[in-house]
């Protein structure tokens, strides 16, 4: 367990938008895998690390952040000392004009004691400790590590190639590349010392930055001392719809779940207190990941269900993610489908996209 | 300490042997129940939503599970600086070392627990009945009526009487009488175990039942009738609703069907009073490609490649290809193997069932070594925890099967760490 | 339940009859101790501040004060979903109802509670000693050398080695001898009643001494010699810093005055190692127009109008104008009225010392029927906690003063609420 | 005990400025009696009336008051339904141009279940619960309710002073008027209905608004009907640096110490852990309310001392408050001074103000 290393979550990314889904809601707090957000992930490998000292910095749309993670409970983070921090800014730094957005990243990190910082983008699922590369910076010889694996450009853009020389150093990183130099893909996180990153921060001030990312900082390759380590696990990116699409149906493959979720290593998440779902008289639920609160009478193939999702007599749900709180009446047909929450889907409704183009319904929709 | 108005006792009680080897290991009121919960989340969530912050939980049987289950009383919201929920085992004294003689001995030996709140009012109430209840309007009423003790009563059909604490009242709702499960009575509201007292009133009552040698302790056997007797003040509070004891096999197996049968009467999706629980941190339930669940309650973590029809499964429970569950309970983290039979049987935590075992009534030759008609009623079987049952197995109906009979152990394995 | 891989108990122990009236109604543990504390507050806080977040709190007797001190443990950050802090009292199962019959017992009789957690180390501490212990060093030196079990030891004056448990190492710092108590030894090493086991073989050693009925099931007495007679790797890890037994009068109030003569000795001001501890909400201390402060420790809601010389005083204390209070400690809630004269005095909680009383070995002509010189050494007395002492009272040193003398009962009132 | 009525804090007041004081924190924030924030009382008084969700708005300065509320544990609002919520705007109105300010404390009134409101300005400190107001508020016939009391002259600027009719209802508003019409001055709290509280902003955002204040509020006596609640006992009002001054040296009354502090209705802070406070041999310490973790050598007299203060040997302290880990040095002579977090007072050194105008050293000084 990591008892001198400290985590950072940066909630948003400013290459992904994941269009209607992302506008109510930070990156890190899309729902993902029926009960989850993604920045479950992220926050529960940290803890399950031993990390009990974790920020966490959104650009915009922090309203569901603030909500989902609460006073920290959820991740055993509401502590006196240490525990959960929300950082601001909680603005977006452009429409501010203000030169001093960093200045509470800032204290974040000088006012901590811990040696070791690890910083993550929220967009990538997986469980992992990282107590291993932890170790390896505190033995290597570098200034930062940085984790990848070897497939990144199965999700599409934006994909951070590194390229390495022969002792793992970073060389070279490329955005989007069309010639890609390496099959290395950064995976969001990187291992530094609280002294170099608060240095960083505070250099950053000094030139008037107003923004900070892992991107900006693997590109000082030149500067700093950039290895690079593996990740051979499991992994998904959300980098799109399609690829948030596509991540939630890998769920379905019971040896993608195994790799999730394991007894030793939680997931933890908000704890909602609904009801047990319900399988009714008529039901005809097969290859699906389903949650309380659900009351399915209709049929349901190859699909997520969120929280309290109703489908109703004759309604047919067929590679879909259904969002909480949603009601699908009697006769309607869904597939290929992503329904945010609250939505209601009327009686006999047809709705089809395609695996590649899932047809987005807004929060909230009545269709 | 800081003072609470109400406090609220549970009274989470003693072996519960009606409820066979489903106690073996666990306290009735943590024994699971409605797929999502155990017994005694009903009075622990019916506290905080009425806004009850200090709450006692008495027991002397096997409190590590529940003490466990509770922790800081987080999941309830009960984790407060000025209350919280406080698991209360008989402990020693200077003068004294008891075992909790009866209910109101329980109550007796924690006065200075309630004492340190300086209540006014304290609610007695009962771990092993399932029921909504929002217990602050029966404070109110019982302020308004003045009494020195309230109780809730309910309406039972007149058969029923002879299995209830019956109450008879005057027009005034006074309770005049207390029939404790009488043959035949005029009157056919019983007691539902949820006790209000002026803290005052119950101490004084509490202090001289301690004092009478002849008293076995109990409330509704001894400190009810001596209110009565001394003209205290003791009203009924008229209660209409859901409400059911799960002390008995059979009736905790119906009260787990009402979920399916009957939804809309104790609603658990009803958002303005919810019921809380504990759960581990485990994924949604994931159903399989040849399922086929027909009225079925699961919940996270649930793993379901076969077919169930009428059951109420609690989390983690995996039940394998070909199997077939009908009209059961399987508690947390059960394992149901391949084409495996199992028809009204209650199985309890982390038990293995073998491929090909059968359980059930229709079963033909099965092993009638566990049969237990006194306890397991209505065909039901039982099944202990943290066993596991050899493949091919087959048993009769209205089994209790545990892993200490040697006379058939070849088929039941206890897989228990020690003992 | 999550897994924990150091689970802590803290053994709290029985009646603590050396401490007399200050253990009536509290358990040792409890017992309020330099100003801002009680004795608990040590090793509770010695496991937050070492990352330990699973701790058992082992008590038979009077665990009441103690469960409402530690309530859900957010004072020690211990309010953990994965863990916390819990009492632990003795139970009924389906076979057995015992009290605790020695410390390793007690352990014994939790085996479950300790594998819910699946722990792979178990810390046995004690609840009645004062020190400051970073554990993960501990078991960080325990893991390194392989042991199966590591006990702290400090260096301890040669002339004092008979008052305790005294190691023989040899030149690996391998135990190879426990003797209790020696009167003579060429080992001046000394248990601090801190124990690190792998668990598996605590556990197994539990289990063996429990089916020796001739065992008396300690750890000093049988547990630690058996390991050793097995040839098991039993370590000595050297400790050095303050730590203090104070399970005696003499030894309590040393300790406490040490604060004031040692400050540097236990920083209480060491931000890194803060010492946790649950106080009432009362606003700052006054100090009136005519007090006289002299090496004095105060802390919230105390109110002081008079004259404290070297002494100790919990929270909301009021020493009225006119009275001196010297080489005292004064627990919380305790009330001095005018010109009272207290000198050597440990008064407990809540007591009311009238107007004109005089406690002290310098006393003329004072009552000495509540004179204890076994109990009460080096001339300090006790005061029980909620008691009256009548104004004008006069009481010789080496007193030990309750309510329940009735020789001398116009002097000293009762004033607890029953009983 | 209120069961249907929530709160709302301003930790700001747009007319109130304690200059240095209140430059590194929220006015509610202040620290005050040796071991509060303001703060402390209008929270405790919410709790203690039985409220369970309280908001707390903040202008700017918020992050000392984030840390000082944090999960909101020490007010035992630390709960899954309902508890404390920080409200957004975090940031000063002015500096974003954006119309949408208000619409987090829309959103939190639109969201909640209660009834009723009890919105409170932070610089107020009495012990009061608001019980027998709300109960008022319900028997009675009127669209507000507004606490005043006859003393408010006496803390200068600002008062407002409330003009009311013999039916007890405002008939006028006035800020420091001259002339006073009334010797009612309004002491910063309301009840109102959620309903008309939320319609009330719902207003102010449509027609463009970006700030709330109470007097805002008070002045629409003409279009709603605002009675006026009169309050008897102790309070004292935090209205300028003398103000400041001047309530904290009324604690050492013991009238008003016992009309602050009773154990049936405590005022909760933040728990700190620090080790009780000492007298050393020769120190001479009278008429001071001190606090834990303070060590004092020297002489101390008629002054508030906050936490882990340092008085060395033959320094003097005088009608003074000093905040918490300050450092006095030998032969210091300090009167009619506030000393900010932090500071150090150098040997010898000499510092004299005068009850109305007491010398200010601002956080971190060294002097």
């Amino acid at each position: 367990m990591l008892s001198k290393t400290m985590g950072l979550i940066l909630a948003d990314h400013h290459r992904i938008h994941l269009s209607e889904l992302n506008q109510p809601r930070a990156l890190a707090a899309m729902p993902f895998g029926g009960r989850y957000r993604i920045i479950d992930f992220t926050l529960s490998n940290m803890v399950n690390s031993g990390i009990k000292q974790v920020g966490v910095i959104a650009l915009s749309a922090y309203k569901s952040l603030m909500d989902h993670l609460g006073t920290g409970a959820s991740w055993d983070l509401d502590r006196m000392q240490q525990g959960l921090y929300l950082l601001p800014p909680y603005i977006n730094a452009a429409s501010i004009g203000d030169d001093s957005d960093l200045t509470g990243l800032l204290d974040f990190f000088s006012g901590s004691t811990q040696q070791t910082v690890v910083i993550c983008d929220a967009n990538i699922v997986m469980n992992y400790t990282f107590e291993e590369m932890v170790r390896q910076f505190n033995e290597g010889n570098q200034d930062i590590l940085a984790l990848y694996n070897r497939d990144g450009n199965q999700f599409g853009s934006p994909v951070i190639s590194l390229d390495l020389d022969r002792r793992g150093f970073v060389r070279d990183v490329m955005i989007d590349a069309l010639e890609i130099p390496s099959q290395r893909s950064f995976l969001g996180a990187i291992v530094v010392s609280r002294d170099l990153i608060t240095s960083i921060i505070a250099e950053a001030i000094a030139r008037g930055q107003t923004d900070f990312s892992l991107e900006r900082i693997l590109k000082m390759y030149t500067q700093y001392r950039i290895r690079g380590y593996e990740y051979k696990g499991k992994s998904l990116r959300i980098n799109s719809v399609a690829g948030y699409f596509n991540a939630s149906m890998r769920l379905l493959d019971s040896e993608f779940r195994q790799a999730l979720f394991n007894e030793d290593t939680p997931i933890y998440t908000k704890v909602k207190n609904a009801a047990p779902a319900v399988y009714e008289h008529g039901s005809g639920v097969t290859n699906a990941l389903c949650s309380d609160g659900c009351r399915i009478y209709g049929d349901v193939r190859n699909s997520i269900l969120f929280r309290n999702v109703m489908v109703a007599k004759h309604a047919t749900v067929e590679n879909c993610v259904i969002f909480q709180d949603v009601q699908i009446s009697e006769g309607a047909h869904l597939s290929n489908v992503i329904l945010d929450k609250d939505c209601v889907v009327r009686m006999g409704v047809k709705l089809q996209g395609h695996p590649d183009y899932p047809v987005v319904i807004r929060k909230g929709a009545i269709v | 300490m800081n003072r609470q108005r109400v406090v609220a006792m549970i009274l989470a009680g003693g072996q519960g042997s009606r409820l066979g080897v489903l106690t073996a290991s666990v306290a009735k009121p943590a024994v699971p129940f409605g797929s999502r919960y155990r017994i005694i989340d009903f009075p622990l969530s019916n506290c905080t939503n009425s806004g009850i912050e200090a709450v006692g939980v008495l027991t002397q049987y096997q409190p590590l599970e529940l003490n466990a289950y509770i922790g800081n009383g987080h999941s309830w919201d009960l984790d407060r600086n000025s209350g919280g929920a406080f698991i209360l085992p008989p402990y020693q004294s200077s003068g004294r070392s008891d075992w909790y003689k009866g209910t109101a001995n329980a109550i007796y030996q924690n006065i200075p627990f309630i004492d340190g709140y300086r209540p006014e009012i304290v609610l007695i109430l009962s771990g092993d009945h399932i029921y909504k209840m929002n217990y602050e309007k029966m404070v109110r009423y019982h302020e308004e009526k003045m009494a020195d003790a309230t109780i809730a009563v309910l309406e039972v059909p007149w058969e029923e009487i002879s299995r209830f604490g019956i109450m008879k009242t005057n027009d005034r709702a006074e309770i005049t009488e207390f029939l404790e499960k009488p043959a035949t009575a005029d009157s056919n509201l019983a007691s539902m175990g949820v006790y209000c007292f002026n803290w005052k009133a119950l101490r004084t009552a509490l202090m001289e039942d301690e004092s009478n040698p002849k008293s076995s302790n109990d409330f509704g056997k001894n400190i009810i009738p001596a209110m009565l007797e001394n003209k205290q003040r003791v009203m009924a509070y008229r209660f209409s609703g859901y409400w059911k004891d799960v002390g008995t096999v059979s009736s905790l197996w119906e009260a787990n069907m009402d979920l399916l049968d009957y939804p809309d009467q104790i609603d658990l999706h009803d958002a303005s009073w919810r019921i809380y629980s504990r759960n581990p941190i485990r994924p949604s339930h994931y159903i399989g490609q040849k399922a086929v669940l027909d009225r079925v309650a699961l919940t996270d973590g649930d793993e379901i490649y076969g077919t169930v029809r009428h059951s109420v499964l609690s989390h983690s429970v995996i039940v394998e290809e070909g199997a077939v569950v009908t009209d059961s309970i399987l508690m947390p983290g059960v394992h149901v193997g391949k084409n495996a039979k199992l028809d009204r049987c209650i199985v309890s935590i982390n038990t293995k069932i073998g491929a090909n075992v059968e359980i059930g009534p229709e079963v033909k030759d099965g092993i009638k070594d566990y049969v237990n008609k006194r306890l397991c009623t209505n065909g039901i079987s039982l099944v202990a925890d943290e066993l596991e049952i050899r493949p091919g197995a087959k048993f009769a109906g209205s089994s209790m099967i545990t892993g200490q009979k040697s006379d058939a152990s070849e088929n039941v394995v206890s897989v228990r760490s020690d003992d």
